[in-house]
């Protein structure tokens, strides 16, 4: 043990060693990789690595400075991540980005805020992330929005009657679910239940859920969560035989759901933040770009589920490190209060939309893509841009 | 003997107070915000909940899972009284600013927490202590899960927030700003302290008693049912204490952190201090948040050396060497750091004790 | 009322028999070694991941005795290596070696998995879609219970009538005199955790088939439960844990049904504790006193 | 049972006690009484039921039928109910019915003032034999948990060490004090649980196998040890026994049991000449 420990303190006092190097600036990357939003967190570090890959130097008042990230597991809990926090700050970083999930992020903002290092959300969707902490930017739109689209989107399809089922306990899935019902109502559906139905952590059987839909007659299920969950609705679903499409939030656009649904007579749509299918040329180069990136690497191809399909949290990534670096370079400094100051007057064109920061620190984005999982192709064909609004 | 105790406490208090000095200095040194002071706090804070497991399972010999449980109640008992009224609207955004209207101070919000806790325990206690061994940690594992589920429930939503996060309540930063570290250290100092009080009254020496030996000791008179609810309502006082100062550390609060995952984990702390010692569960604590949550975080990136790709290194892998470091504990040093001896008994004539009790 | 029931009491009876599989090994163990195996639910885990990969590089026909064989492997592994030393030691010392094998297992599937949730591999047959009266299921869900019974009924005579069975019974018995008459505990035991291992591989075959998301801590909850089962059939007995596992699936079914969907769980540990209070001895267990 | 109460001079007395375990008949209608001041044995063959009767006057299991009581008072009351009352093996089975079952759990029973030993000493294994009788001092405090804690019982918390210090000087055990309870040799564990059982200040002392291990030296020294004892704290004991010179070099009277019955009761010299006790014994002996 004390071997070991010593062992420890020996290989810690040279890891910095190796990064002393001239002119170098830190970004911070505070994601999870192990827990419940590892996967998704390892997709938003890759769109991360990617944009990395491609400007690895930013300039700084005329002097070339190397980019290091340092990465930073959160392990998706609350209490976890104080301390990645804390240890992102220690390494000196001047600037985050992430997290995946709104609890980390709510969580950290505190040590953030405090040691003034300016933190830039890639797709936590709660509006108190940035609400209650100053030095909380964010790049991806936000639950409000996201549930109000989607109710749009089932309303114009025709439908009245809908059934919503979040997980327990996760904030993202019910602040969706909430917005969705609230938004649902108000265009003059019901909801069955009047309010969200939730399932516990863990539940692997969702057959009960999907029956009581069936048995209410609803004509739309709502079902903002992570993606495990959503592969086994969408397939027991299916084994069910339900007639009513299936919708969630931007977590679903995910290469989980294209193999739940292939093969298997059921309508699935998400909102998201990006449309690989695309046409504007930024995204079309993003995706060709990153796909050969994926596949030139046979670890990042495994981080990203064993295949080259591109999730919307990786392009929010590769957004969030263009953003970033604009306000180094709008900061002229690799201080992390004058890249906190300069960061609100940044705007970005990204291949998400356009990115600019209102008051509270969120993007002003008013749209999201409605696509929807192909069970013949096993692809997500773009359906609409939804604007809230319409 | 009388003064050579005498000697020896003096001796441990000026110690402690070193201590306390050195935290002082360190925070003022490097910053609130720095990374030493970071795991300090955390490591603090989960030296009380792993003393106050301590308490019941190896003083006790009570094999109890509901830790996760009693720390949540005591976490939402404390958030839900301090946050300001000002905050309450946003926070309880979905709930039109909740049910409770009113806040209370800092230290009693934490009295709170404890009692609240305790309260439950003492609920949970009178069915749950009848039972024995594994019985009653499944048991006990139940009710903590139970606790959860039930927290998370939309209907009292207005009380709890339901399963959105609760937060802008006062944390560490904010109680005494500047001193983070001192603080953290009194109020999870006094709580041990009160801990070790009992343990070495003739209360604790029942607790033991009844731990090495369930039949002499009911035989010695001693009430098994009421010692035992004793020992589980302390422990879950100074857990929802515990839980309350995890809160604080977070700055936010959500149930679904408290998972039996966290009880798992404060369970290796004690096995890993020893079960039976106060001073190695406050080591190990400090030493496995240090470890897990710092020192080995290296093992989680890939790192190139020149152009040789170090094996293995990889997300995930620090859990992995994580747990069997664990393992080798728990199979080979299963007396752990302490065994049931405490630091400041280290010189002491007593002999060595065997590791194997029970039966 | 029929026709809205149904669909659900299939799904119970279909989960139940999955959930018996798992409990079988949960009190096996427990009769024998007194121990809550914690890393069980893992164990079930693997050998869906077992499957997932082993599916990817060779037909059914051939990945399903080897996912057995496998499984059972590491079961046999864990209980050498985690649980054998311990033999002597306090009970409490083994069950958190269970506990810190079930955090290992979970870690390192995360890590060699990448925590992504994988696609369960289509078995041919199991997973296609049938009506049944108003309600359309999976076949797998008709086969669950008839497979579940005979394999119960299968193992029942084994205990019952050849000599490893009887001294599996002997040792849960007594441990002590047991080893005394000549029985090799450590082969007793041994297979025992084959048995449990190779029940918990073949009810993953089932369960995934159902539910085709792997993930490294899917297992945790399943593996509760089927606990919970085995103490309320009364640990030991097998046809208990089958029983109490299938009381369990419909009873999860039915609270689901009336809408109190986020207690389904919590409604699994309550009948728990209410099971050890009124009737420790679960449904079909026999009452011990400790000797003075 | 006003009648019993009244002219109950004894100190224990147990009417007609049997217990069943499933089908097994432990003790079978044992009746027997100890009176103020004596030295009672309870001797019989290996099996004979000696500890469960033990068992059933400490509370550690409910008797199936009879009665026990201790100065008059009834501790134990008990008819066969239930599932046992179909299985019921014993006598005397109707003979209780309609009275009051009466259950007190072990510690309550210590609490009235019955000590014991084990006839497998259960020391508490992790405690020093100067703590081991400071645990027996417990049962009679006056401080509750928060005194205690906060050592507002500093008086009585010296008292009960005094006690402990004094019962260990007693037993000849103040060298070994703070030693381990199991590192000290079996002879000196037996005299500790013995000082252990003392410090619950008990007025009945039920001895299991006192001597069980000791040779012939020890046994005779244990034996003044157990009339000492007896004398200094007005003691009254009962005590289960297999070293026939011990039993008969202090015992005013004794009781022989043998599958659970009793067959015969008497003065040493007169269990000596009994036929049957002979019987018994050289039967067990030529096995």
């Amino acid at each position: 043990m004390k071997k070991l420990i010593a062992l420890v303190l020996a290989v810690m006092m040279l890891v910095p060693a190796f990064a002393m190097a001239e002119n170098v600036i830190k970004i911070g990357v505070f994601e999870p990789s192990t827990g419940d939003n590892g996967a998704g967190g390892k997709q938003e570090i890759l769109g991360i690595q990617y944009a990395n890959s491609l400007k690895p130097t930013v300039n700084i008042g005329g002097e070339e400075y190397k980019v290091e990230l340092v990465i930073e597991d959160n392990q998706s809990v609350n209490d976890k991540a104080v301390t990645a926090a804390a240890s992102l700050v220690n390494a000196g970083v001047s600037v985050v980005l992430g997290s995946y999930g709104s609890g980390v992020c709510m969580a950290a903002g505190d040590t953030f805020a405090e040691a003034e290092v300016p933190a830039i959300g890639v797709s936590c969707t709660n509006p108190n992330v940035t609400a209650l902490c100053d030095y909380y930017w964010r790049i991806c739109f936000l639950d409000p929005f996201q549930g109000s689209v989607m109710a749009n989107f089932a309303i114009q399809k025709g439908s009245t009657t809908a059934y919503v089922l979040n997980m327990q306990g996760e904030d993202y899935g019910s602040g969706l679910a909430n917005y969705f019902v609230e938004a649902f109502k108000a265009a003059g559906g019901t909801v069955v239940g009047d309010k969200a139905a939730t399932f516990p952590e863990g539940t692997s059987d969702f057959t009960a859920y999907i029956n009581n839909a069936v048995n209410a007659n609803c004509d739309v299920f709502f079902a903002p969560c992570s993606t495990t969950y959503a592969a086994l609705i969408i397939d027991q679903a299916a084994a069910q035989g339900v007639k009513f499409p299936i919708m969630a939030g931007d977590t679903w656009e995910n290469s989980a759901i294209l193999s739940a649904a292939k093969g298997k007579e059921v309508e699935v749509y998400c909102s998201t933040f990006f449309d690989e299918n695309d046409d504007a040329a930024a995204a079309a180069e993003f995706v060709k770009g990153f796909k050969e990136w994926l596949n030139a690497d046979a670890g990042n191809l495994n981080n990203n589920g064993g295949n080259d399909i591109v999730a919307a949290v990786s392009a929010l990534g590769f957004d969030a490190y263009n953003v970033a670096l604009a306000a180094i370079e709008a900061a002229g400094s690799a201080d992390s209060k004058a890249i906190a100051e300069a960061l609100p007057g940044v705007t970005w064109d990204g291949v998400t939309g356009s990115i600019a920061f209102d008051e509270i620190g969120d993007a002003r984005k008013d749209m999201a893509y409605i696509k929807y999982a192909n069970p013949e192709t096993g692809a997500f064909d773009f359906v609409k841009t939804q604007k809230v609004g319409e | 003997m009388k003064k050579k105790g005498n000697l020896r406490l003096i001796l441990s208090l000026a110690v402690v107070a070193l201590l306390y000095g050195a935290a002082v200095l360190v925070e003022h040194t490097s910053g609130s915000k720095s990374m030493v002071v970071t795991v300090l706090q955390k490591g603090a804070v989960y030296a009380l909940i792993a003393v106050s497991m301590n308490l019941l399972n190896g003083f006790t010999g009570l094999f109890s899972l509901g830790q996760a449980g009693f720390m949540l109640i005591g976490a939402y008992s404390y958030a839900i009284l301090t946050i300001p009224m000002a905050k309450r609207a946003a926070v309880y955004q979905y709930y039109d600013g909740g049910i409770v209207q009113f806040t209370i101070g800092l230290l009693p919000a934490l009295l709170v927490a404890g009692v609240m806790a305790a309260l439950f325990a003492a609920l949970i206690g009178m069915p749950v202590l009848r039972l024995k061994g594994d019985y009653l940690a499944i048991a006990t594992l139940g009710f903590a899960e139970i606790i959860r589920a039930f927290v998370q429930w939309d209907a009292i939503g207005p009380l709890t927030n339901g399963s959105n996060l609760l937060k802008t309540y006062p944390t560490l930063k904010t109680a005494m700003p500047g001193n983070t570290l001192l603080f953290t250290f009194l109020v999870v100092g006094v709580c041990i302290g009160l801990i070790l009080l009992l343990i070495n009254s003739t209360y604790g020496r029942a607790f033991k008693a009844i731990r090495d030996d369930e039949i002499a000791a009911e035989a010695m008179g001693i009430n098994l049912f009421r010692h035992k609810q004793m020992a589980f309502v302390i422990s879950s006082f100074f857990a929802g204490i515990g839980g309350a100062l995890l809160a604080m550390y977070q700055g936010s609060l959500q149930a679904n952190g408290f998972k039996s995952a966290m009880t798992y984990e404060i369970l290796l702390i004690v096995v890993i201090g020893g079960m039976g010692s106060v001073s190695g569960s406050i080591l190990a604590s400090f030493l496995f948040i240090a470890c897990s949550e710092w020192w080995l975080r290296f093992l989680d990136a890939e790192t190139m050396i020149g152009n040789f790709q170090v094996p293995l290194l990889a997300p995930g892998f620090r859990m992995v060497a994580f747990s069997i470091v664990i393992m080798v504990v728990v199979l080979f040093f299963r007396k752990g750091i302490m065994g049931d001896r405490e630091l400041w008994e280290l010189g002491s004539r007593r002999q060595a004790k065997g590791g194997g009790r029970n039966k | 009322m029929f026709d809205t029931l149904l669909p659900y009491l299939l799904a119970g009876i279909s989960v139940g028999g999955q959930y018996a599989m798992i409990a079988v090994g949960y009190t096996l163990v427990y009769g024998i070694l007194r121990l809550i195996n914690f890393a069980h639910g893992d164990i079930f885990t693997a050998a869906g991941f077992f499957m997932v990969y082993l599916a990817a590089a060779m037909p059914p026909a051939l990945a399903i005795p080897l996912v057995i064989i496998l499984t059972v492997a590491l079961g046999f592994t864990v209980e050498r290596v985690a649980y054998k030393p311990l033999r002597s030691a306090p009970r409490m010392s083994i069950m958190i070696s269970a506990i810190g094998v079930s955090y290992l297992l979970q870690n390192l599937m995360w890590y060699l998995t990448g925590g992504l949730a994988r696609q369960y591999p289509v078995l041919p047959g199991l997973g296609d879609s049938i009506q049944i009266g108003s309600a359309s299921t999976k076949v797998v869900t008709l086969v669950t219970p008839v497979l579940t019974v005979a394999l119960v009924v299968a193992l029942v005579m084994l205990i019952k009538r050849t000599k490893i069975g009887m001294a599996m019974r002997a040792v849960s018995v007594d441990f002590e005199t047991a080893q005394l008459m000549g029985i090799k505990i450590n082969n007793v035991i041994s297979f025992t955790f084959i048995i449990g291992s190779a029940m918990a591989a073949i009810g993953s075959l089932l369960y995934f088939t159902n539910y085709t998301a792997v993930t490294p801590t899917i297992g945790a909850m399943p593996g509760l439960k089927a606990f919970v089962a085995a103490v309320f059939g009364g640990i030991g007995s097998i046809p208990g844990a089958m029983i109490g596992a299938l009381i369990i699936g419909i009873c999860e079914n039915l609270i689901k049904a009336a809408g109190l969907t986020m207690f389904s769980d919590a409604f699994t540990f309550a009948l728990l504790i209410i099971v050890l209070l009124v009737r420790p001895t679960g449904l079909f267990g026999e009452k011990t006193t400790e000797k003075v | 049972m006003s009648e019993q109460k009244n002219h109950d001079t004894s100190v224990l007395r147990l009417r007609d006690i049997t217990m069943q375990f499933g089908g097994v008949v432990a003790i079978n209608n044992l009746s027997l009484e100890v009176n103020q001041g004596e030295i009672v044995a309870l001797i019989g063959p290996n099996g004979a039921g000696k500890t469960t009767a033990f068992n059933c006057i400490t509370g550690v299991y409910e008797p199936t039928n009879g009665e026990v009581y201790f100065h008059g008072k009834p501790i134990a009351v008990n008819h066969p109910q239930g599932k046992m009352a179909k299985q019921y093996a014993g006598i005397n089975g109707d003979a209780y019915r309609g009275k009051k079952p009466v259950v007190y759990s072990p510690d309550k029973i210590t609490k009235m003032g019955i000590a014991r030993t084990f006839q497998n000493i259960r020391l508490f294994k992790s405690q020093t034999a100067f703590e081991n009788v400071l645990i027996g001092t417990h049962l009679r405090r006056t401080s509750n948990l928060f005194t205690a804690a906060f050592r507002l019982n500093a008086k009585e918390e010296k008292a009960m060490r005094e006690k402990a210090a004094a019962l260990l000087e007693i037993v000849g055990l103040s060298g070994e004090a703070d030693e381990l309870a199991v590192s000290l040799p079996y002879g000196k564990q037996r005299r500790l649980e013995i000082a252990r059982a003392l410090a619950t200040e008990p007025s009945l002392l039920l001895l299991d196998e006192p001597a069980a291990g000791m040779n012939p030296q020890e046994t005779d020294e244990l034996g003044e040890f157990i009339v000492d004892i007896k004398n200094r704290f007005n003691l009254t004991v009962f005590m289960i026994e297999h070293h026939m010179n011990l039993v008969m070099d202090i015992s005013d009277r004794i009781y022989v049991l043998d599958f659970g019955k009793q067959i015969a009761e008497g003065t040493p010299e007169e269990i000596q000449k009994n036929p049957d006790v002979i019987a018994a014994y050289l039967g067990v002996e030529e096995e």
